[in-house]
């Protein structure tokens, strides 16, 4: 059995790090630079590891260690790289321009962090570790999503969506007792490591052939 | 022996082989070749399943059902033809010099992928595999979407993996959810993720999660399976992709992502049966596919190029389809798995001469097209008429059949306004598809305008097969395959 | 199938004979009321023997048709002449056809005399033959639903039936629904037989003929049987007339002589009385508009529904 | 089995033309001679079964079953199905005949073996229609007829009224196919059975809100099929521009498929009529019958002016069906049976008597290169077979003695005037109204006539074409032969022909008349009343004989000396008379046209050109359009409206990925409030 402390611990620090997540989140709408909503996404990613390595040591689930250590080598260090090393292949540094600006998006944010909890309001989760966590899920989910839809550029769409991701994630580990079985676990993380790739082959040629990564240039298939 | 590992190594090495392969022709060789072993395979698996019920291997990890075993038939048929189609279409296309040998080794290796993970998606016992396998067609169809790399192509190939990914990603925290409530239901250990294990718990699942997971995985899947107003990536990446793939996605892939769909709408009616909100996903199901079948004709009606109308066609037989199964009659879950069958055969067709048309004239513009295709591509026309013809539902094709089936089964389910919707759209469509085909196929050239490349004999093999089989298993269908869809429909309609 | 042979051949010499007279009757006594000394009343029999003398001319352009057309008109005219009672209840060919067979016959009468017009391709003819089907197109509901006023009320078709059930006593002769369709009858009359104020049987100015104007090309012994059958047709209408809706002292059957006579004297007078009524007509009115004959037709019309509608209210 | 032969025949001859189509000649031959050989054994067959008096004459036998649950085939044919398929043996034959010339006019230009296939194909579906014995049946069957149709309007593709005819005809087809089905359905449900014989009397167990339903399902669906006013709107644009052995075949027998399927659903599975049906259809007949001869006469393209007679002569026979209903309400069935008699005989004598005309006017086509009166006249000169055929139709068509249209009109007035009696309530007032205004159509359609046979045949040739015109080959010449005979027959006996319908009677309102209406021992046809009207076209036409004399006694008498000579028309002076000065079609029906302005709305332009007052014109042009009021103020504006919906609704896919995700993410959001 595990030391109560720890538990206890763990309980505060779970919903901590998730919520974290989601001010990351907050930041990443916010924020205007490319490469710095890399590197805030790197961080997100780590939280989320963070809380993965916690739930494994609170069950010492052995392979919930292993989702830990993938989402550290795929999220916190390999993502970030390919990305960055996309940014600068293709030379984009100028700072992404949203649809909506910035004061307008938090408050549809907080709507949505709201929907999320007024969703997960009625199944209290299975233990303690879930609840709220699960509220967080959702609203990273949704605003991951707004964020989608309130970005141009073809990469942050592409963060956007790593951020929906981290979202599921988060939900996947915290609210089931032990993480997803291994496979899935496995199948998960190289789905998106290979939807990472599909999607950079996909930025770089549209570079090539746009000379731009606008997808607002992209709307000739009308009808 | 072992059938449905074959099942899914044969594509998968022939994709493997075909890296390493010189010539274009072994390529398209070998993926007919591919495909007709899982054919014959999954001809082999119907019999299993009729003689054992369900086929399970590697402990459960693979298990195949009716419905998978249905699944299996029409990606094997669908690829099958369009490795058929294939060879001589890219011939042409690296003739006219539109593209190059890698990409054309790049669409040899990816299709077969294509089909495995497709394979893996009805073969896959566990819910979460089927979701990663679900991924991968998406990721490997979005390749071949932008095969092309031309800028619409790329374009489409994005908006698709864009949506697409998001979709599964919502999908994704649905299957979450649906095992986070298995894991409620056993908190003592860790529950398996089977589809066959859930079923089994499905009473003691938490209904309300259920129906939250639900809703995120019907968005999810539902934007990959076309359902309006989640369709938008259909017409892009079905009209830009090349002619053989819009066939797959069209024909089989679809019909994958609402197979998923299905897995998890028979639990979430098993778990829901007879508590308040009974048939929720049936709901779902029924008001999302009148609305696909009801926003489609008019897209059709305003269309201007060809293969985007066929799409749209498509997004109207999955509606159909859609609604048929939420009904919830056997008749009508019967009809619209024979709907599906029927489906399958018929729009690759359909691409297929557009692939053609596309070929001969360099547009798929109806105004460009002109009309008169006839006059220059006679065997291509007529087989694509016939195709036409059953796609609108027209008898002796099978369609004509299904359709109505699905109809009269609405009547009998006291649901008239379902029927009429449906007789409406399908007028609609029917009208739209009839005018638009006329106006390009039939009349005289313009003067002076009359392509010189016309190839009058292209894709025959495969269109003649295709419309061969339909008009067959129009008339006729083997006790065997009509055994096997009337227990697919038991699975569907909850009482396996 | 019951033919009388005397009765027969009776009618159809009546038919013949006194059809000319009649319309020499009236020419007659139109000038007369014009202060003119008009032509003698048998005048008209010597037309007919001198056309039937002259030399034909046919035209260039003139196809079968055009010969086929005279005997037609006349021949139908005769025949629906036998379908009518003269002097004794049952006509010779009462069973051969009633009201609708005599219209019909009319009909086929007029269309052979408008392809007639057409055929030797003037445009006098054109003229005349779109002016006759136009006016007669319209006359035709107004006159049906007149007879069938009557029809009905007497539930036949068959007009000497009609007419002795009209004769018994069950039926009031001034019963408003009678009245009102023997109006309309009247109306429709005036129209058939080509009278002021629809049409103009005295002259050839182009544009204000009708029935002339396809006989325009006409001569010889065409134009006898075409003017001959004319005046029968004239004959047939007014007897229709005269012994369908105002039946006094007509005959029935297995007449005695005495009874035949009497009948005969009935008929002659009501006949000439009627002339007397259309004479004065035709000289107190002018001719009408050809776009303002509809308005008159559809009064005879509105006459023979208000008709219709009476026998609804009064039976 | 006569009948099983005649549909293997047509089967050969589709499939034996399709093989041989690259000769062409051989394939004409043998496809047309097929389907003429069919045609020989399904009129026998018919007739022979209807004078035997044979209820049922081919038990419901199943052809094929289907893969889905009660999805079958099955065929059975009773008197109401031979009946029809007397008709379209008797007409396909005709019309076979009439191709083995008239096909010979488009070798070298289009595939006659298509052709002859098609007709073949068209003759099976469609008596397969009529000996249908369950919906599935029916519905193939019907779809199947609606396709080869299309196929055949638009044979002629490569202009482009034909291809829009075609698209039009083939929607509007498909949409009364959607309506039967429907209706078909609601029954089928009530049965729990797709037989017709499970469906027969089933309208009993429905509500009377279904029935009515249902009923209103079934006119719509047959109406368009049948082309009655105001659903006709495909029937002129589609029937002229097929060939004209298939315009025939189309207007002469696929379009009383529709009254066959009123008749069937009405007297055998629809129960006993409610008053409105039989009134509504009675005035759905009355409008039809007069619009359609009202736009017949505005028409100066021949097919087209005969295509809006076949509007007309449905509404007649709407007439008499409507009234045989009410009558069936009123509880007067043998009245009911005398009307139903009348629709049914003016259904096959307007088969003949249309198809023949088409004929004529394929016949005229061919020699004149022109659907336009105002480019013919003169014809009867040089085509005086051809002329001598239409003039029967035009006289059987108009309703004139002693002919076909005569009789069956006669019966209908017969029937609508005893009608008055039958009720008390004021509904009786539209029988004589019904009366009056089909002898409006009479009249008006002899109007037409006078001016459909007279501008093309009589008169000076108006183009060179019609001046070159000449006689049609024998095959055309025996075809419409064939058809003037049988509408002689038709005419002349109509005693002899209502023997055949008595088991038709008997089987749907239980009476057989013809014994009643058979007087002196044949001669005479009565009203079976006792002191009802008779009439006696044969004795007409003998009487017409006897009296010959009279005309010829009197030439004798007087005109021994009198001669004959061929001279100029009176050109009033002028220097010759010329095609122009002669009256045209649009001039003939001009008084028409004023007296119903308020229907036609005729618009005119006149551009006239003048040097010094404008009463001296140099040049002068006069247009005059007419448009259908149905086609202005009902299908135009939906048509349109739909089309703007679409245009409205294709801004939802306006390529912003933005958007897209909007749509998912309203979606998603939409779907989790509705969960929770």
């Amino acid at each position: 059995m595990h030391p109560p402390t720890t538990l206890e611990i763990s309980s505060q620090v779970i919903p901590l790090m998730a919520t974290l997540m989601l001010v990351v989140q907050l930041l990443l709408i916010a924020q205007r630079m490319l490469l710095t909503n890399i590197r805030l996404f790197a961080i997100q990613s780590l939280l989320l590891s963070g809380i993965a390595a916690v739930v494994a040591f609170n069950y010492n689930a052995s392979h919930v260690y292993v989702v830990a250590v993938l989402t550290f080598i795929g999220k916190v260090v390999f993502l970030p790289w390919l990305l960055n090393r996309l940014v600068h292949r293709i030379q984009i540094h100028q700072d992404v321009e949203p649809l909506l600006n910035a004061p307008s998006s938090m408050l549809i944010c907080a709507a949505l962090t709201l929907l999320g909890y007024s969703v997960t309001r009625p199944f209290t989760s299975l233990e303690k570790l879930g609840n709220n966590t699960l509220a967080i899920a959702l609203a990273l989910l949704l605003t991951g999503f707004f964020l989608m839809i309130n970005r141009r550029k073809a990469l942050t769409q592409v963060l956007a969506l790593l951020t929906v991701e981290n979202g599921v994630m988060l939900a996947a580990v915290a609210l089931t007792t032990y993480g997803m079985p291994l496979v899935v676990e496995l199948g998960i993380f190289f789905d998106v490591m290979v939807a990472v790739m599909v999607l950079g082959i996909l930025v770089y040629r549209i570079r090539e052939n746009f000379d731009s990564m606008d997808t607002g240039k992209l709307d000739q298939l009308k009808g | 022996m072992l059938l449905l590992t074959p099942i899914l190594l044969v594509p998968l090495s022939v994709a493997l082989l075909c890296l390493l392969v010189p010539s274009r022709r072994v390529m398209a060789a070998l993926g007919v070749l591919a495909f007709a072993t899982t054919l014959g395979l999954g001809i082999a698996l119907l019999h299993e399943v009729l003689a054992r019920g369900v086929v399970r291997e590697w402990s459960e990890f693979l298990s195949a059902d009716a419905l998978s075993a249905w699944m299996v038939l029409l990606i094997s048929v669908v690829s099958l033809a369009t490795s058929l189609y294939a060879g001589r279409y890219f011939e042409r296309d690296m003739a006219a010099g539109v593209i190059t040998m890698g990409r054309v080794r790049e669409f040899f290796v990816l299709t077969p992928l294509f089909g495995t993970g497709m394979f893996l998606v009805v073969l896959a016992n566990n819910l979460g595999v089927m979701w990663a396998a679900v991924e991968g067609t998406a990721l490997s169809s979005v390749l071949l979407v932008a095969l092309y790399n031309r800028r619409n192509s790329l374009e489409a190939a994005w908006k698709y993996v864009i949506l697409g990914s998001l979709g599964l990603a919502l999908a994704l925290l649905g299957t979450v959810f649906v095992y986070a409530a298995a894991c409620k239901s056993h908190p003592d250990s860790l529950p398996s993720f089977n589809w066959s294990y859930l079923m089994s718990v499905a009473r003691q699942l938490d209904p309300l999660q259920l129906k939250l997971a639900f809703v995120f995985v019907f968005v999810g899947y539902g934007t990959k399976a076309g359902f309006a107003p989640m369709h938008t990536w259909l017409p892009d990446a079905h009209s830009e992709a090349p002619s053989p793939t819009s066939a797959m996605l069209s024909g089989v892939s679809l019909k994958i992502a609402l197979y998923a769909l299905l897995r998890f709408h028979i639990l979430t009616t098993a778990c829901l049966d007879g508590g308040p909100d009974a048939g929720f996903s049936g709901h779902l199901l029924l008001g999302f596919g009148l609305f696909s079948m009801l926003l489609a004709p008019s897209f059709i009606l305003v269309q201007r190029n060809l293969k985007r109308m066929l799409a749209y066609s498509s997004l109207e037989h999955m509606g159909l389809i859609c609604t048929g199964i939420a009904l919830n009659s056997p008749l009508t879950i019967f009809g619209a798995l024979l709907h599906m069958g029927y489906h399958a055969l018929t729009k690759p067709v359909l691409f297929f001469a557009a692939g053609n048309i596309h070929q001969t004239f360099h547009s798929l513009e109806f105004r460009v097209i002109g009309p008169g295709v006839g006059k220059v591509l006679p065997v291509t026309v007529v087989l694509m008429g016939l195709a036409a013809l059953s796609a609108v539902g027209l008898p002796p094709f099978g369609l004509f059949f299904s359709e109505l089936t699905i109809i009269s089964g609405g009547l009998a389910a006291h649901q008239i306004t379902v029927s009429v919707v449906i007789l409406v759209a399908l007028l609609a469509s029917f009208c739209g598809i009839l005018q638009q085909l006329t106006r390009i196929l039939l009349g005289a050239r313009k003067p002076g305008d009359h392509p010189t490349d016309a190839r009058r004999s292209d894709g025959v093999p495969a269109m003649t097969l295709l419309l061969g089989s339909l008009l067959l298993f129009s008339v006729w269908l083997p006790a065997p395959l009509l055994e096997l869809m009337h227990q697919a429909a038991a699975i569907i309609g909850g009482k396996p | 199938m019951n033919l009388d042979p005397l009765n027969f051949l009776g009618q159809t010499l009546a038919l013949l004979l006194l059809a000319p007279l009649l319309s020499g009757c009236i020419k007659n006594w139109k000038a007369k009321l014009q202060n003119r000394r008009g032509p003698r009343p048998w005048q008209v029999y010597f037309d007919i023997a001198k056309f039937l003398r002259k030399d034909m001319v046919i035209s260039e352009h003139a196809s079968w048709v055009f010969s086929f057309a005279p005997y037609v008109v006349f021949l139908t005219a005769l025949l629906a002449g036998l379908m009518v009672p003269m002097i004794n209840a049952p006509a010779p060919l009462r069973l051969f056809g009633g009201v609708l067979a005599v219209v019909g016959l009319l009909a086929l009468g007029r269309f052979f005399l408008a392809l007639g017009g057409l055929d030797p391709a003037s445009a006098f003819g054109g003229m005349g033959s779109s002016r006759e089907m136009t006016i007669s197109a319209i006359a035709e509901p107004a006159m049906m639903l007149a007879i069938f006023t009557v029809a009905i009320t007497a539930g036949s078709t068959d007009l000497s039936q009609i007419a002795q059930s009209t004769q018994s006593a069950t039926w009031k002769l001034l019963n408003p629904a009678h009245v009102l369709a023997f109006a309309a009858m009247f109306v429709v009359l005036l129209a058939e037989t080509g009278r002021i104020p629809v049409d103009n049987p005295a002259t050839h100015l182009e544009l204000t003929m009708i029935h002339e104007a396809m006989l325009l090309e006409y001569s010889g012994r065409y134009l006898a049987f075409m003017e001959w059958g004319a005046s029968i047709k004239q004959l047939v209408l007014m007897t229709l007339l005269v012994n369908v809706f105002f039946p006094v002292g007509l005959a029935g059957p297995q007449a005695s002589v005495a009874a035949l006579g009497i009948s005969l004297a009935a008929y002659l007078a009501k006949l000439l009385a009627l002339s007397a009524v259309v004479v004065v007509v035709e000289t107190t009115n002018a001719k009408m508009r050809l776009f303002r004959v509809p308005d008159l037709l559809s009064t005879a019309f509105v006459l023979a529904a208000l008709a219709l509608l009476s026998t609804f209210l009064f039976q | 089995m006569l009948l099983t032969f005649a549909l293997w025949a047509y089967v050969a001859g589709m499939a034996g033309a399709l093989v041989l189509q690259r000769a062409e000649r051989l394939a004409n031959v043998l496809g047309f001679g097929l389907a003429a050989l069919g045609g020989v054994c399904g009129v026998v067959f018919s007739v022979s079964s209807l004078a035997a008096g044979r209820a049922v004459t081919i038990a419901p036998v199943t052809l094929w079953s289907g893969p889905i649950p009660d999805v079958r085939l099955v065929v059975e044919a009773d008197a109401l199905s031979c009946f029809f398929v007397l008709i379209v043996s008797l007409v396909g034959l005709a019309i076979s005949v009439f191709s083995l010339g008239y096909a010979r006019t488009y070798y070298g230009r289009k595939n006659v073996g298509v052709l002859a296939a098609v007709f073949n194909a068209l003759l099976l579906v469609t008596t397969l229609v009529f000996i249908a014995g369950n919906l599935w049946m029916f519905l193939i069957a019907w779809e199947l007829m609606a396709l080869l149709a299309y196929g055949m309007v638009s044979f002629e593709h490569e202009d482009r009224e034909a291809r829009q005819a075609g698209v039009l005809y083939f929607i509007m087809s498909h949409l009364d196919a959607a309506c039967i089905l429907l209706g078909f359905l609601m029954l089928a449900q009530a049965a729990g059975d797709f037989s017709f014989a499970s469906l027969r009397g089933i309208g009993a167990k429905l509500s009377p809100q279904q029935r009515d339903a249902a009923f209103m399902l079934f006119v719509i669906g047959f109406g368009i099929k049948a082309g009655a006013v105001p659903l006709h709107i495909w029937l002129p644009v589609a029937h002229p521009v097929a060939p004209s052995n298939i315009s025939a075949l189309m207007s002469g027998v696929l379009i009383k498929t529709g009254i066959y399927g009123l008749v069937r659903v009405c007297f055998e599975f629809l129960g006993p009529p409610p008053m409105w049906w039989g009134a509504s259809l009675l005035a759905a007949g009355t409008v039809s019958a007069v619009l359609g001869v009202l736009y017949a006469l505005m028409e100066h393209d021949l097919k087209r002016l005969l295509a809006y007679h076949s509007i007309e002569n449905i509404g007649i026979i709407l007439m008499g069906i409507g009234a045989a209903l009410m009558f069936l309400h009123t509880g007067h069935a043998v009245l009911a049976s005398l009307a139903l008699i009348a629709g049914l005989y003016h259904t096959i004598n307007h088969a003949v008597f249309k198809a023949l005309l088409f004929l004529g006017a394929g016949a005229v086509l061919h020699a004149t290169h022109t659907r336009n009166m105002e480019e013919m006249g003169g014809l009867a000169k040089r085509m005086r077979w051809t002329s001598l055929f239409f003039l029967v139709g035009a006289v059987a068509i108009s309703a004139l003695p002693p002919l076909n249209g005569f009789v069956s009109e006669w019966l209908t007035y017969q029937s609508l005037l005893q009608g008055f009696g039958t009720t008390t309530s004021l509904v009786r007032l539209m029988f004589p109204l019904g009366g009056a205004m089909l002898a409006l159509t009479g009249a008006l359609a002899a109007a037409c006539f006078v001016k459909a046979f007279g501008i093309t045949f009589l008169a000076q040739p108006r183009s060179d074409h019609a001046r070159n015109a000449h006689e049609a080959s024998l095959p055309v010449l025996i075809g419409q032969g064939v058809l003037t005979a049988a509408c002689v027959f038709l005419g002349l006996f109509p005693t002899a022909f209502l023997k055949l319908l008595d088991p038709l009677t008997q089987q749907l309102t239980g009476h057989q008349l013809s014994q009643q209406l058979t007087l002196a021992n044949g001669l005479v046809l009565s009203d079976a009343t006792a002191q009802g009207g008779t009439v006696s076209t044969l004795g007409i036409t003998l009487m017409a004989v006897y009296l010959l004399p009279v005309p010829l006694a009197l030439w004798a008498m007087f005109g021994r000396k009198a001669r004959t000579r061929i001279a100029p028309t009176w050109d009033c002076g002028q220097r010759g008379l010329t095609p122009q000065m002669e009256y045209t079609a649009t001039g003939f029906s001009k008084p028409l046209r004023m007296i119903f302005k308020a229907l036609f709305r005729p618009r005119r332009e006149v551009q006239r050109e003048y040097d010094f007052s404008p009463y001296f014109a140099t040049t002068l042009r006069f247009e005059s359009h007419m448009e259908e009021v149905f086609q202005t103020r009902f299908y135009r504006p939906v048509n349109l409206w739909l089309l703007r919906l679409s245009r409205r609704l294709r801004a939802l896919q306006a390529g912003s990925l933005q958007a897209y995700l909007i749509y998912v993410f309203i979606t998603l959001v939409a779907l989790l409030l509705f969960a929770s």
